[in-house]
């Protein structure tokens, strides 16, 4: 009743380096996005453009750690035994 | 929260299938978190419906950017503590929770800073979204903390020896705290950066 | 004496003492540093109360069974027995569910008896027995404990009885959450009351502000506190149903095999999970508002109390699908066992109860169509709002369909199904005219909404209740309950049910407005009539409360199956045994094996489930 | 089957001539309270066409009711089972169509054509300003400065079309009188708006529906928060709003 999963985007597939390697690559994207929505935030200076802007980043960095921090996918692929 | 769906098997009747068992744990989590993530909505909207797009002018950019980045950085933290746990590796698994924890204290530091030294008040209409909300989430810190400390304590005591299934209940703390991440991730913008 | 001591009650009620002057000691020393009065009775209760209830839990067995384990130490075993066990911490579903069954019929009765003292209020026009004040205590203890009762009894009891029974389950998939969440109860029970005694809260159960969060008594943040513990309940109790149902089905129960009263089940609680925070976060901002100082409701500073209404309702319109979901189920399931035939258009009725549920979510605004929101919301709720009609219709199909050419069998429960879809029709009905702006204009707020939501919430949901305590009362029990003084209460309650509200729809045509504690003289005697008739209800369930007292004391002691039915329940002994199936049956065919279809779960005798062959 | 079919079209067309007959004859004259305004024709129409389509549908369900009930009685679980009927054929289909373009049909008319009949204000002749408190209305006529409150009058012109801006100085409460139908909150600091244009001469007097109600809780005198409607001839009207003044201004 449980497949083995190994899906790339969701969950500890490989070994502990792989795993952290991972991690790694998704702080590091979240921390250039927050730093673009700081400097939008200083230098752009249209109101309403900025809002769109900063919900569409939010909802990528949302994105980022739902699908690989929090591991999204397992509730419909299952766990690895 | 994550530890209310963690380890039911106490009482079941049976020795219940333990992948079903974490499946079930999984998805009721989630379900929590789509709930308690309405009240952050609405209180979104609400900041939206009261301000419209303004926010005050004195807010600490620089506070705001400080805490943000430590709660991000807390959030990778307790990844890796989350991912060695699951192999097996208790005590880079350990470090990084205490990690996580003293980000999370910082974290909330922050926010106590913020409020003290705010020069609007809660009765202000922008007072009243950000304390509401900032309050709203620093108290889900504060259960977070909790609970990643009793993970902690857990994980020294040798309840995640051996990682995989076993230390689902550490993934599980965790998630939540990932789940009060992604609250900032929307709050932030929200009360510091529009204009 | 040392074992009254130790009672998981006694002991909740202490640490909850503790924990209150804990939380508000703690409170005053900081309010003391910062220079302002130790005791502040309306942040002081709030905060008190927080802490209170965590001890309340702690102590009726939160912390024995479970939360020890968190601190890595060995949960305790559960160790009462018979009927002790009802007063204590249960994981057992079967328990719970009879405890919820129990606690909030008793409440609806009390409720019901506070009904009875706004009827004889309102007999006459002028002052009878009640102040405005108390009238408004009155009708707020009313609304929302009759509130609280229509969203729980069923799901609540009912659903935690019968659904793992019904999908060959040996018990909910948190067997320990569900034994919390029912321990939210009380709680919330002793919060109304302590705020009726002090003199109630003017702002009746939708609390709109500025009138709850300016002007009422302290009491409205004890009825706050309440209202968003009772959430707590909904949305824990909502996911366990969720997961239970997705996870925990026996082999071969697949979605289109799983009894009509399941579905109902799962529903609901797709419902209750997600939008009880929305109550939860409206009433969270009138309790800021009133013990922080927010400005949320306040217009010189963006605030408006259209938001509230905006999010109250977002969560209170779909709450009335919480309460009928089941009701639904309830009902159709009795129809098709005692009219002897399979559920009629099982997949369109399935399909329908998903329908409202995602209809649900977007036609709160209908409530506000007088509120001065902006007009242009109008046409698309309105639009939204009928288009629940058609979905309804279906369940209607699935019922007369049911009964169509079936072989009624009149006991109890099949009067109260069959009085289920009169009422329901009625309540329907008179919804479209409400969802409908121009006469929306006039019969918003008047009596005419009083006897329409009676007649969607009392003559359905709690129409589908007796039904539903009636069918099952011997499996609850393993006795049979009286089917004289059953068909007593039936006639009693339906007669008295249309004399009191057929006469409201007119008055408040009339213009006799709501929430009244008097009235212009020209409406007196449409409403000695109803007060009269209201009396008559009342009466019927003294028959119901004697026919399950002396049943369940000293009944016929009931077959496993009584009424042939071909559901999984019916298949255990009654009461079903602990671990509900000593062996978790396979499943393969619909629940509803009548009229020569294939007959996999047909009744036999005894009390353990009878392997069937293929 | 055949039979059953037979007494159940006969059951039906039984139920909704009859509900038809007491909502013509009956409900039509009978229920509504005075009709004093001319937007009242809108709303008490739109209730009568809805009346006059839930008869039929009514009567589907009653007449199933019926049949059910008479012909298909059991005495017990024993005697045999229902036919095997699963509905699975184009039954639901044809009631899920016919249901949904009912649903279709009430929301245009009288839903969406009476909302926007409503909406459609002509000029108003008159301005009015209803200011609620708890527990009190203020009308005020702001051209000819005149004030009434709390038991006085609230006193209109025949045939003059009335907008009515309504606002609160404290908390929710709501303009309605149930001779013009149409109900508006009072919100603080917001201004709502209606017209009404009373076609009917009446008050209180003789008539409860010329009252103006608070018709949302708003505490401990929500029920008495009404003020007494009159409702007068243009002649009569000016007269009145000339002796008002000459009041004030002796103040």
């Amino acid at each position: 009743m449980t497949r083995q999963v190994s899906s790339a985007s969701s969950h500890h597939g490989g070994s502990e380096a792989t795993d952290q390697k991972r991690g790694l690559t998704v702080i590091a994207m979240l921390a250039v996005f927050t730093l673009v929505e700081y400097i939008f935030a200083v230098v752009l200076d249209a109101p309403a453009a900025l809002v769109v802007i900063l919900a569409a980043i939010a909802v990528v960095k949302a994105w980022l750690i739902v699908m690989y921090f929090m591991h999204l996918p397992l509730v419909w692929q299952g766990e690895e035994a | 929260m994550a530890a209310f769906t963690e380890a039911a098997h106490a009482v079941a009747h049976e020795p219940h299938d333990e992948v079903k068992h974490v499946r079930m744990n999984r998805l009721g989590l989630w379900l929590f978190f789509a709930s308690d993530g309405l009240v952050f909505a609405l209180l979104l909207s609400a900041r939206f419906y009261m301000n419209g797009t303004d926010t005050a002018p004195d807010v600490k950019q620089w506070l705001g950017l400080i805490i943000t980045s430590v709660l991000l950085i807390s959030s990778y933290t307790a990844y890796r503590g989350e991912t060695a746990l699951h192999h097996g590796n208790v005590a880079h698994g350990r470090l990084m929770l205490m990690l996580t924890i003293l980000l999370g204290v910082g974290f909330f530091a922050g926010v106590v800073m913020e409020w003290s030294i705010a020069e609007f008040t809660v009765s202000e209409g922008y007072g009243t979204s950000f304390f509401s909300m900032t309050g709203m989430h620093a108290a889900h810190v504060a259960s977070g903390v909790l609970l990643l400390f009793l993970a902690w304590r857990k994980a020294g005591k040798g309840y995640y020896d051996g990682g995989g299934l076993k230390a689902y209940g550490v993934s599980g703390v965790v998630m939540y705290w990932h789940f009060v991440d992604v609250v900032w991730v929307f709050f932030y913008p929200a009360l510091y950066l529009i204009k | 004496m040392t074992r009254v001591v130790r009672a998981p009650i006694v002991v909740g009620l202490v640490l909850a003492i503790i924990g209150f002057a804990f939380g508000a000691g703690v409170l005053g020393a900081i309010r003391t540093a910062r220079g302002q009065s130790f005791w502040e009775i309306e942040v002081g209760m709030s905060v008190g109360y927080v802490f209170a209830l965590i001890g309340w839990l702690a102590g009726v067995g939160g912390w024995q069974h479970w939360g020890r384990e968190w601190f890595g130490l060995e949960a305790k075993p559960y160790t009462l027995t018979g009927w002790k066990r009802y007063f204590g911490f249960s994981p057992d579903h079967k328990v719970i569910g009879i405890q919820y069954a129990v606690t909030f019929i008793v409440v609806f009765l009390l409720s019901g008896l506070t009904a009875m003292l706004i009827r004889v209020e309102l007999m006459r026009d002028g002052k009878q027995i009640f102040t405005p004040d108390q009238y408004n205590a009155a009708m707020g203890f009313h609304g929302i404990t009759m509130v609280a009762v229509a969203v729980a009894v069923l799901l609540g009891g009912f659903g935690n009885f019968i659904v793992p029974l019904m999908i060959g389950a040996r018990d909910m998939a948190f067997p320990r959450l569900n034994a919390l969440t029912y321990w939210f109860v009380p709680p919330v029970a002793v919060l109304l009351i302590i705020a009726v005694l002090m003199g109630g809260w003017e702002s009746g159960w939708t609390a709109y502000p500025p009138l709850s969060s300016l002007h009422t008594k302290h009491g409205q943040v004890l009825f706050n506190l309440a209202v968003i513990t009772f959430g707590l309940v909904s949305i824990l109790g909502g996911i366990n149903f969720l997961v239970t149902i997705i996870y925990e089905r026996a082999p071969g129960m697949t979605w289109s095999r799983l009894p009509i009263f399941v579905w109902g089940a799962f529903a609901a609680s797709l419902i209750s999970f997600f939008f009880t925070q929305a109550l939860a976060a409206a009433l969270l901002m009138v309790l800021l508002d009133r013990i922080a100082g927010t400005s949320f409701f306040r217009q010189a500073e963006g605030g408006s109390p259209v938001l509230y209404e905006h999010v109250f309702w977002f969560y209170s319109h779909p709450a009335v699908y919480v309460m009928v979901l089941p009701g639904f189920g309830a009902a159709l399931e009795i129809l098709s066992h005692l009219s002897r035939k399979p559920l009629f258009a099982y997949r369109w009725v399935a399909g329908a109860m998903i329908g409202i549920v995602m209809l649900s979510g977007i036609v709160w605004a209908h409530h506000l169509f007088t509120s001065g929101m902006a007009p242009y919301l109008h046409a698309p709720f309105l639009v939204l709002t009928e288009m629940i009609s058609i979905p309804t219709g279906l369940i209607f199909l699935g019922a007369i369909g049911t009964i169509w050419a079936g072989k009624l069998w009149l006991q109890t429960p099949m009067l109260f199904a069959l009085a289920f879809i009169f009422n329901f029709l009625m309540g329907g009905v008179t919804g479209i005219y409400l969802a409908d702006v121009p006469t929306d204009l006039h019969l918003q707020d008047t009596y005419f909404v009083v006897a329409h939501f009676h007649y969607t919430i009392v003559g359905g949901e709690i129409f589908a209740l007796f039904a539903a305590i009636y069918f099952w009362f011997p499996k609850f029990t393993g006795r049979m309950y009286n089917e004289t003084l059953g068909k007593i209460h039936f006639w009693l309650m339906f007669i008295g049910f249309q004399l009191t509200f057929i006469p409201m729809f007119r008055v408040g045509i009339q213009g006799m407005n709501r929430r009244i504690a008097d009235y212009p003289h020209e409406y007196a005697g449409y409403n000695t009539f109803i007060s009269l008739a209201a009396f008559l209800l009342g009466s019927s369930f003294l028959f119901f409360v004697w026919n399950m007292a002396s049943a369940w004391l000293k009944g016929r002691v009931a077959e496993p199956n009584p009424w042939r039915a071909s559901t999984l329940e019916w298949q255990v002994s009654s009461p079903p045994p602990e671990h509900n199936f000593d062996e978790i049956p396979v499943i393969t065919d619909t629940p509803y094996g009548y009229g020569g279809g294939p007959a996999h779960h047909r009744p036999f005798a005894g009390g353990a489930l009878a392997t069937e062959e293929g | 089957m055949r039979r059953d079919f037979t007494l159940f079209t006969i059951v039906w067309a039984l139920v909704t001539a009859a509900s038809l007959a007491v909502a013509y004859f009956i409900l039509r004259d009978m229920s509504f309270p005075t009709h004093g305004a001319e937007e009242a024709s809108v709303i008490d129409d739109a209730f009568m066409a809805l009346t006059y389509l839930a008869c039929p549908v009514f009567g589907i369900v009653i007449a199933a009711m019926v049949v059910a009930l008479l012909k298909h009685r059991s005495s017990g679980p024993n005697n045999g089972d229902g036919e095997r009927i699963l509905g699975t054929g184009s039954l639901p289909v044809v009631w899920f169509g016919v249901s949904s373009l009912l649903c279709a049909i009430v929301i245009i008319y009288p839903g969406l054509t009476g909302l926007f009949e409503l909406r459609d204000h002509k000029d108003p002749d008159l301005r009015i300003v209803a200011t609620a408190q708890m527990w009190a209305w203020t009308v005020e006529y702001p051209d000819s400065k005149v004030k009434v409150f709390g038991a006085q009058e609230l006193v209109l012109p025949k045939d003059e079309t009335v907008e009515v801006d309504i606002t609160s100085i404290d908390i929710l409460h709501s303009f309605w009188v149930p001779a013009f139908r149409q109900k508006m909150d009072a919100v603080p600091g917001q201004i709502n708006k209606i017209y009404i244009t009373p076609d009917r001469v009446g008050d209180r007097e003789s008539d409860a529906a010329y009252r103006l109600q608070c018709a949302e809780l708003c505490g401990l005198g929500h029920a008495i928060m009404t003020m007494p409607v009159r409702v007068v001839e243009k002649a009569e009207f000016d007269a009145w709003l000339k002796q008002q003044q000459s009041v004030t201004e002796a103040k």
